[in-house]
Formats: C-alpha cells, structure tokens, sequence
C-alpha cells in the first residue's frame, strides 16, 4: 500500500471518526451541564436515567424524537426547516483543521505517517471565523422564518451581537496570528512548543481575555444569551421550535461549546501540548480532551453564575470597550513582534 | 473611580466573588430531598387528608353528627346524614367528604365537639381517579391511621363525659339534611 | 379633626350626612359634587389627600331610591388622616371619574363599572377588567345569581378580533 | 449629597433622562407578554407596543385568576372567610389573615389580648421575611441568573418551615382568627425560630454583597425604572417601591397595629427609587423583621392568645371537650356567626408587598354586605405603564420583577 492511499484511508477514517466522537462527548457533555447546573444550585440534578443519571440525555432525544414536529401556519417553511442545518454543519466544519496532536512526520501508524488533524489548512483561522459567521445566519433565518415576534426579536438580537462581538474577536485573533507568523492551527500550536510559559496566553492576556469574551457572545451563553433570553423573549429564536428540531438547535449549541473550547485551548492554551514537557508521554489527544473540558466546565460555570446584560449594555461594551482594546492589543503586539523578532 | 476600583474591575473581582459563590455550591452537601425515595417529617399541626377517629371503647365513630364541621366548612365539602341508634345516639349515617372541594384549612377539626374529625399528616392525594377523592365514612375512618399521634393524647386526656352534651342532639336534629 | 372643618366650612349644606363609625369620618355627597368635593380634599393645602386608597361600588338593593354607592377612601401622606366619601346613585346614572385626579383610580373604576354597571363618564379605557370581554350581567350585584352559566358560554365569533 | 439623597426635582429629571423619547411611528411591533410568559409573574398579561427594543406604549390585561373573592365572601361568615384570604397573596398568606382579622376586630370591637398580637407579629415578620426572599430569588432570575433563585428558595424552606410548624401549612396558614390566632406557639418553636433568625441575615447579607456590587446586575438595576414618590401616590404605589423613593412610609410606624408599637425597628428607606434601592429597601427589610421577631420572643407576654369573646370568637378547642360553656359558644358561632354592628370600617395594614385594606360593610349579622381588599398588587399591575415606557424590553422584566405583583393577590 502506498502512502497516498495510507493517507486517505486513515482521513477517511479520521473524518468519521471525529463527528462520532464529538457527538459522544456532546451527548455527555449534556448532561454534565444539567448535573452540574444543579450542583451551583446546590441542587442534585438529575439522577434517576442511568447509574448517577448519567444516560439522561439519552432520555431527552427520545422525548424529542417522540414529541410532535409543530411548524407555525404561517411560517417561512423552507427556511424553518433550513435553519437548524444552518447551524449545525458549521459547528462540526471547524473540527477538521483542529489539530488533535503532532503533524508532519513525527508519529507513525502501521508504519505510515499519520496525522493529528483532518486538513492541514494554511487559512485555519480564517475558516474558523468565516464559519462562525455562517452560523450567525441560521439564527437570524430561524428568527424570521417563525413568523413570532419573539422569535424575530430574538434574531435580530442575535444578528446584531455577532456582528459586534465577531469584529472583536477577529482582532484579538491577530494577536495570536502574529505571535505565530502563521494562520494555521498546526503552526500555532509548535509556536507553542514547550512548558506552559511559552503558551500564547502569558504574552497575549488581553486578547486571550477578549477572545473569550467574545466566544461567550458566540455562543449565546450568560451574559450574552440574549437572543434566547427566556425571561424577555420566551426562548427567543427557539420559541416556535419544537421536538428534534429544536433538539438539533441544542445539539449545535453544544458541539459549538467543544468546538470553541477546543479553539481557545489551541489558540492561547496550547492544543495538544503537555503542560511540561516532562509530561509528553501521555498522547496529545488525552491533553486536548482534558483542556477542552476544563474550558467547557469554565463555560458552565459562567453561565450558572452571572447575569444577563441588557442589549444596549451588550452592544457598548462590544463597540467601546473590546473593539478598542483588541485593536490595542493588536498594536501592541505587532511592535513587540516587529521589534524583536 | 478610584485606581483600586478600575484595578478591581479590570480584575473582575465582583465577578469571580459570585463564582466562588456558586463554586462553594458546587462542592457543599445538596438540600435536596429526592421526594418518593425520601420524605419529610410532617409537624404535628400539619393539616393533610382528614380522618374519623373511632371510640376504643366501642369501636365506631365517635362522631355524633352534630354537623358543626358540615357548617362551618367554607368550601362546603363536608355531607352528614345523621340517624339515631337503637339505644338512642345520634350518629352519622353517611359521612361523605370531598377532598377535590377541600381546601384544608382545618376549621372541621377546630370545631368538632368530640374531637371526630381531625386533620392527618397524610399528604400524598395525588390519585388517578376522581373517585379515589370522595371519602366515605369507611376510607376516613380506616384513614385514622396517619392522625397525627397528639391527637390521640388529647382525646385521652378529655373528660369523657363532657364529650356528649344534650344540646348537641338538638343541634343536630335542626340542622341536618 | 381639622380635614372635617375645612371640608364643612367650604361645603356646608352639601354633605348630606357625616357619620363617624369606629373613628372613621364619612361624607356622604350629591353625585354631582363628587368631582368638586374629591378635587378639593386633594388640592386644598389643609386636607392634602394625595393618594386614593382605594374607590370601590356598592350595591344596597333594599334602598330603592338610590341603590348604588360609590365610595372613595382617601389617605393624606402629608398629615396621615384618612377619610371616606360616599356618593348614592341610581340605576343607569353615571359618575363623573377620578382619572384626572388620581391615576390610580383607572383600574377601581373600570372593576366597579364591571361589577356594578356604575357608568364613570370620562374614563379613558371603560372595559371590562376582571371577567372575560364578553361576560353579561354585573357580578357582585345581590341579585346576580350565584348558580347558572352566565357569561360562561365559548364565544367563537370573537376569534380573532380580541 | 444630592447622589446620596436627590431632592424630587431632581429625581424627576432623572427619570426624564432615564427614558428614551420615541414618537409612535408606523414602525410598531405589538407584543403580548403573557398570560404565558416566563417571566410573567402568574397570569398577568403586558401588550407592549415596540418600537426596536424601546417601548412605546403598555396596555396591562389582569383578570386571569379572578375568583370572585369578595362574591364569595358575602355568602360566608366572617370566620369562614378566613381561609379564603390565604389565597389573595398566597406567598405571604398570614398577612393577608392578618388584615382582614384586624378589620373585623375593629369592626366588632375586639380586644386582641397581648400574646395573641405578638404571635401574629411573629407570623406576620416570617411571611414577610419568606416573600422578600422569594423575590430576591424571582428578581435575579428575571435578570437572567438562575443560581439565585435555588439558593433563595433553599433559605426560604427554612421560614417556611417555622410556618408549617406554627400553622400547620406552608402556604395557606389559615392562622389567623376573631380575636388572637388559633394556636399557641408549638414546643420547640422559639429555639428553632431563633436558630434561623440568627444565620439568615447573615446569609442575606453575604448574598447582598455579592450582587450589589456585581458590575451586571449594577448596570441593569442602577437608574432602571425610576418612580418618585409623587407617581407613587398618584398610582398608590406603597410598600418597598414607595420607600426606595425616599418616603419613609410604614403603616407598621404610622398606623401601629398588633405589637408593633411595642417593638424596636427602622423603617427602610432609600432615596433613588430605581430597581436597585428597591433591592436595597427589601434586604434592609427582611433584617428588621428579624429584629422584630427577635424583640417578640424576648417579650412574649403570658396569657391567651384568643380572645375570651363568646359573641365573636370561636372557643379554645381544648375548653371546648372540657367545658359545655365552650361547647355552647362552639356552636353558636359555627351556626350563628359572630355578630357584627352595622356600619362600615376601613383598615389597612403594611402587608410585604405594599398596603393592603379591607373595607367591610355590615348590615349587622354574621355576613358582611360587602368586602373589598384593597390589594397591593392590583395598583402595583396597573402602575406598569407608566414604570416602563421608554425603557427597554429587558428593563420591563427587572422593573416589573422589581414592584412584586402576585396575580392571587392582583385579581382577587
């Protein structure tokens, strides 16, 4: 066997194997937050599907599958049935240019070079942006299409924010971008080679800062949930959604919620990369796992603490407090990188 | 602002200070009582599902029909038909209690002359059928039960023969159905 | 009761009764002084009723004449003194309203005109409050039965348009 | 110092400012919030007319719970309506028991003896300290966290506890009676009670801490909804709205009933009357009313608790299986009724959400010709409009959060 088809049975493989496994994780990663959620609250959670609960997800998707698919009299079908794809595909694209551990020679599989990561993109960061961006239109297009004031409310909301929020989080990228001298996942996590100091958040503290600022706004999570915002606007896009459907929206939001952890942890926390580098010889997919859901915890934590801004309050702090000062980090950081590099 | 506060807000301390918060949370013993698995004491006053306490000493109701509790109950849940026994009692013949009407506010067992009716620590009505909801005099009294156990101290200790007064009777007659 | 002597002296003969029950002045007035009296118990500076506690209807069948009752309770934050002013209406006679003096009393008389049939001329949104849009009859009346299905029906023809 | 305590004018123009100015254009979106609506409190219905996020115009609908209260009890006796007070403000039942008792009594000429007005006192303060925190949990949810509102009804369970063994239930206590309550305080009651009094304004405090200072919450509460206290009385907004605009109103000070002219306690009082010194007025609340039950377990004087009234109280349930006398009032006033004097009475009393009245009228008889509550919260539904317009959607939530409406309390 030659090594191009080598190549191409293990993407083949990779490329099924990562969906299943992020769908996995999704699926548990589920019921972490409602575990979880009732441990802030002092609550315990569920605990009845399963040894500890734990197959209480399971339980949803078949109360979901089961439920009635309701589609408003007076929708906009075709797109009310586009919409969740909008957002769900985009979630699972960004995967595949993630590096998961060491690329380019060093690792060895049957006697062939294997790969930690599906494509190998030069322009990954800039894929990861523009997904994200795509996926803002399968919410404004589920707010539309539903033919509800809330759900238009909740759209708009959501346009809006993203917009905002996507201008500052492209400019912290920068930062990062320059510190690597490079677009590309892979190259941005060997720029961080080594023990944790030489990990791009020690350098980069504001941008990583504002970057995951802005990754909540990505996300719709407290304190920018305010496209779904149930106290203001029912459940905001979601409110006419209902059964698998809406089961789809959540699921994205959820593989959404790997998907940037997994980015933050790759841009600023080093990927696949031990903490020390005495650490190495646990394989680098277990490091990124572990980082992925140390962030996912983060987020959950986040999300059942604080409150919920209000759509002006959200809109000044994305235009006057993160845009000027990622553009300052980005400044910054291009003289110290000019000057000493 | 001072320096100190723009330091603080930069910082996020006031949020990290709500974190700590539910992060203590996370970690402390749960407050939660997994209800069917697990249950709460209910006090003595608690006022759940009504019963008829029967008499030791004779084994029937000590219910004397006097239609205090049919009276004063503001729901109206309460249906008596009283009738006189061979040896010249008063006692209920019916004794029909609608427990989807009842609003448990315990005015009946406040009322009783003879300390009949009372209210028990049974709270769980939740049932399938209406009819499970319509108490007759044989699901009250079998429902004695769950009388909360100072209630039974406080009919011992009552004088028994101010328990039957004449004008209870009389009471009785003019009012009943 | 200082509120008592301003109110005589400015009114006189138009109080048609004063009782005073439980140390509880009421005034007893022609409905058609009831804007005048209630406008100058809030203006003038010795009384100062600034909040109107509560404006409720009353229903007396057995006085024939006269059977409807608006009363006002007023409350003074400046002096802290609290008075009642009552008016008599018949059947089919209206009131002038209150909105303008006190705001509050929008939602009192919108729950009396439902309730009652007291009709407040002026009142800038005179629809039903409690009951459904198309209830009939007016509930807290004593003669308004206590049994039926009045107002109970489904209206279908209404689809749409509430 | 005008920060600190702005003069009327001066918070007028604030709330002027406060408000954006939008002329109603043909670009209005009407939105019906509620009856079903999360953050609805009950069945209360706002059609919001929107113009963006910005409101324009609010028509408030209630009604969805009206139960015809006040039909009801023309056909009842006066202790019969006892139990359907519970369920006007059904979170702080016994204060609704309260008031109307303290009409009646007044009605009547009732003499409450001294351990019967300090034990409703004590039940009065829980209810309130139970509907405070209730609405700290119900506010911060409405803000869009909802960790607060378990933790909260975590700490409520502890009141509602001493509740249900003072009354015997947690919600509808039915406890209050002609004349004093119906029970004496339970064995154990005073220890328990103290045991909570004592930790939970700590507790509250810590909570108190950590939200007024949280940057969010201080940006959505801060300046949200102002309401001076001239709109106050024009819309009869009372109770801790009207005193976070600086009136240092408390019929529990003004108009003492029970034993609260006997205790120690402040009135809370805040001056900007803005959602966020509406937090402030009630977390300040809940510590006085700890004292006040604090200071009525100190003094608990002996004696009855009922009032040894055959004409217009029930008998003492004890006496009642000892004593044909009792036995005779028992019946007597389960098949007469107490008797009251014709006349009418008006008394209103400081309930947790604002001042709630009732007005009796009796033709004599054991039936009164016509009651009226005078609820909080129907005044609280109706002043929405001009609490809102102007403000943003998300403000409408905490605003309306901010005045606590119950809708048993609103549609009667």
């Amino acid at each position: 066997m030659s090594d191009p088809i080598a190549q191409l049975i293990f993407l083949i493989i990779k490329a099924i194997l990562m969906p299943v496994l992020i769908v996995m994780m999704v699926a548990f990663i589920i019921f972490f937050e409602r575990k979880f959620a009732g441990f802030f609250q002092g609550r315990v959670g569920p605990t009845y599907l399963g040894p500890w609960g734990s197959f209480q997800s399971f339980g949803d998707i078949f109360k979901l599958l089961s439920k009635e698919d309701l589609i408003p009299a007076k929708s906009d079908k075709a797109v009310f049935r586009l919409a969740p794809y909008i957002i769900f595909i985009p979630a699972f694209l960004v995967m595949a240019v993630m590096p998961f551990g060491p690329v380019g020679g060093q690792a060895n599989l049957f006697g062939y070079r294997f790969d930690y990561v599906i494509a190998n993109f030069d322009a990954g960061l800039v894929l990861f942006l523009a997904l994200g961006a795509i996926a803002v239109y399968g919410v404004v297009l589920a707010g539309w299409s539903s033919n509800s004031n809330f759900s238009l409310l909740g759209g708009l909301r959501a346009g809006a924010q993203m917009i905002s929020y996507e201008l500052a989080m492209g400019f912290s990228v920068v930062g990062v971008m320059l510190m690597a001298n490079s677009m590309s996942f892979v190259d941005i996590v060997n720029g961080q080679a080594g023990d944790f100091w030489h990990w791009y958040f020690i350098p980069q503290v504001v941008g990583g800062l504002i970057f995951f600022v802005a990754t909540l706004a990505e996300l719709n999570r407290t304190p920018f949930d305010l496209a779904e915002a149930e106290q203001e606007l029912v459940a905001g896009y979601l409110t006419e959604y209902s059964g698998m459907r809406w089961g789809i929206f959540m699921f994205a939001e959820y593989v959404n919620l790997v998907v940037i952890s997994g980015i933050v942890s790759t841009l600023y926390f080093g990927g696949w990369r031990a903490p020390l580098e005495v650490l190495d010889f646990i394989p680098g997919p277990i490091w990124l796992f572990i980082k992925i859901c140390a962030f996912v915890f983060l987020y959950m934590w986040v999300r059942w603490t604080i409150f919920r801004y209000r759509y002006n309050q959200l809109m000044s702090i994305g235009w006057k407090v993160l845009l000027p000062l990622s553009i300052l980090n980005l400044a910054v950081t291009a003289i110290v990188v000019s000057v000493a590099g | 602002m001072g320096l100190k506060d723009v330091v603080k807000k930069a910082a996020f301390v006031d949020i990290l200070r709500g974190m700590s918060v539910t992060g203590t949370y996370f970690v402390v013993d749960k407050v939660t009582v997994e209800y069917p698995k697990e249950k709460l004491q209910t006090y003595p006053r608690f006022r759940g599902a009504q019963a008829l306490l029967t008499d030791p000493a004779t084994g029937d109701t000590k219910c004397v029909a006097c239609m205090l509790c049919a009276t004063i109950c503001p729901s109206q849940c309460i249906s008596i038909v009283g009738e006189q026994t061979p040896d010249g009692r008063s006692h209920p013949a019916t004794f029909d209690l609608d427990l989807t009407r009842c609003i448990f506010c315990g005015f009946c067992e406040e009322v009783c002359p003879v300390a009949a009716i009372v209210m028990t620590r049974q709270y769980e009505l939740a049932t399938y059928d209406k009819n499970d909801c319509l108490l007759d005099k044989e699901k009250l009294i079998a429902n004695q039960v769950n009388a909360h156990k100072e209630l039974y101290a406080l009919t011992e200790g009552a004088a028994p023969a101010a328990v039957r007064p004449a004008s209870a009777d009389g009471n009785a007659g003019s009012h009943g159905r | 009761m200082n509120a008592a002597i301003q109110l005589e002296e400015r009114f006189g003969a138009r109080l048609l009764e004063s009782v005073e029950f439980r140390s509880e002045l009421t005034y007893v007035v022609a409905s058609s002084d009831w804007v005048e009296v209630l406008r100058f118990c809030k203006e003038a500076p010795g009384l100062a009723f600034d909040q109107l506690d509560c404006l409720l209807g009353d229903h007396l069948p057995e006085r024939t004449a006269a059977p409807f009752e608006v009363v006002a309770h007023l409350v003074s934050h400046v002096y802290g003194h609290r008075l009642r002013v009552k008016t008599s209406l018949t059947e089919g006679q209206s009131l002038p309203t209150v909105t303008g003096l006190w705001p509050s009393a929008g939602f009192d008389e919108r729950e009396a005109w439902e309730m009652f049939g007291i009709v407040f001329d002026g009142h800038p949104d005179l629809r039903r409050l409690l009951t459904v849009e198309d209830f009939e009859g007016y509930p807290l009346r004593k003669d308004f039965p206590l049994q039926g299905t009045v107002g109970g029906r489904i209206r279908t023809d209404l689809r749409g348009k509430i | 110092m005008s920060a600190e305590r702005p003069t009327l004018e001066e918070l007028k123009e604030r709330k002027v400012l406060s408000r954006q100015r939008v002329e109603r254009s043909g670009e209005v979106m009407t939105v019906s919030m509620g009856p079903q609506h999360p953050s609805m409190h009950g069945v209360y219905r706002a059609v919001l007319d929107l113009d963006g996020e910005v409101i324009v115009a609010v028509r408030p609908e209630i009604g969805n719970l009206h139960r015809g209260v006040e039909k009801l009890c023309e056909e009842r006796t006066y202790h019969q309506i006892i139990p359907i007070t519970d369920r006007l403000d059904y979170l702080s039942s016994f204060v609704m028991n309260h008031g109307y008792c303290e009409a009646v009594e007044k009605l009547m000429g009732v003499e409450v003896p001294a351990r019967g007005r300090y034990i409703r006192t004590i039940a009065s303060e829980l209810c309130r300290i139970a509907n405070h925190i209730m609405w700290l949990g119900i506010h911060i949810m409405d803000l869009g966290t909802q960790t607060f509102f378990c933790i909260c009804f975590r700490d409520r369970e502890y009141v509602l506890d001493l509740l249900e063994m003072l009354t015997g239930a947690r919600l509808t206590h039915s406890f209050g009676r002609i004349g004093g309550v119906a029970k004496d305080l339970p064995d154990g009651f005073d220890h328990r009670c103290r045991k909570v009094i004592d930790f939970l304004p700590q507790r509250i405090a810590e909570y108190e801490r950590i939200i007024k200072h949280n940057r969010i919450y201080y940006k959505r509460a801060k300046g949200v909804g102002i309401f001076t206290s001239e709109d106050c009385y024009a819309w009869r907004v009372t109770g801790p709205p009207l005193r976070s605009a600086g009136v240092a109103r408390d019929l529990r000070k003004d108009e003492p009933y029970s034993a609260y002219d006997e205790v120690d306690f402040e009135v809370a009082v805040e001056y900007q009357g803005d959602v966020y010194d509406r937090f402030l007025v009630r977390m300040k609340e809940i510590r006085e009313s700890c004292k006040i039950i604090r200071q009525c377990l100190d003094n608990l004087p002996d004696g009855p608790f009922l009032a040894r009234d055959v004409t217009h109280s029930l008998p003492l349930k004890k006496n009642v299986l000892r004593d044909s006398a009792a036995m005779i009032q028992d019946f007597y006033q389960v098949f007469q009724g107490p008797l009251a004097p014709k006349g009418e009475v008006y008394r209103a009393i400081e309930a947790p959400k604002g001042e709630m009245g009732v007005y009796i009228r009796s033709e004599g008889g054991a039936k009164p010709a016509r009651i009226r509550f005078t609820t909080p919260s129907f005044y609280h539904g109706q002043a929405l409009p001009p609490l809102v317009e102007g403000e943003m959607v998300s403000d409408m939530v905490a605003i309306f959060a901010s005045i606590d409406v119950v809708l048993g309390d609103c549609d009667r």
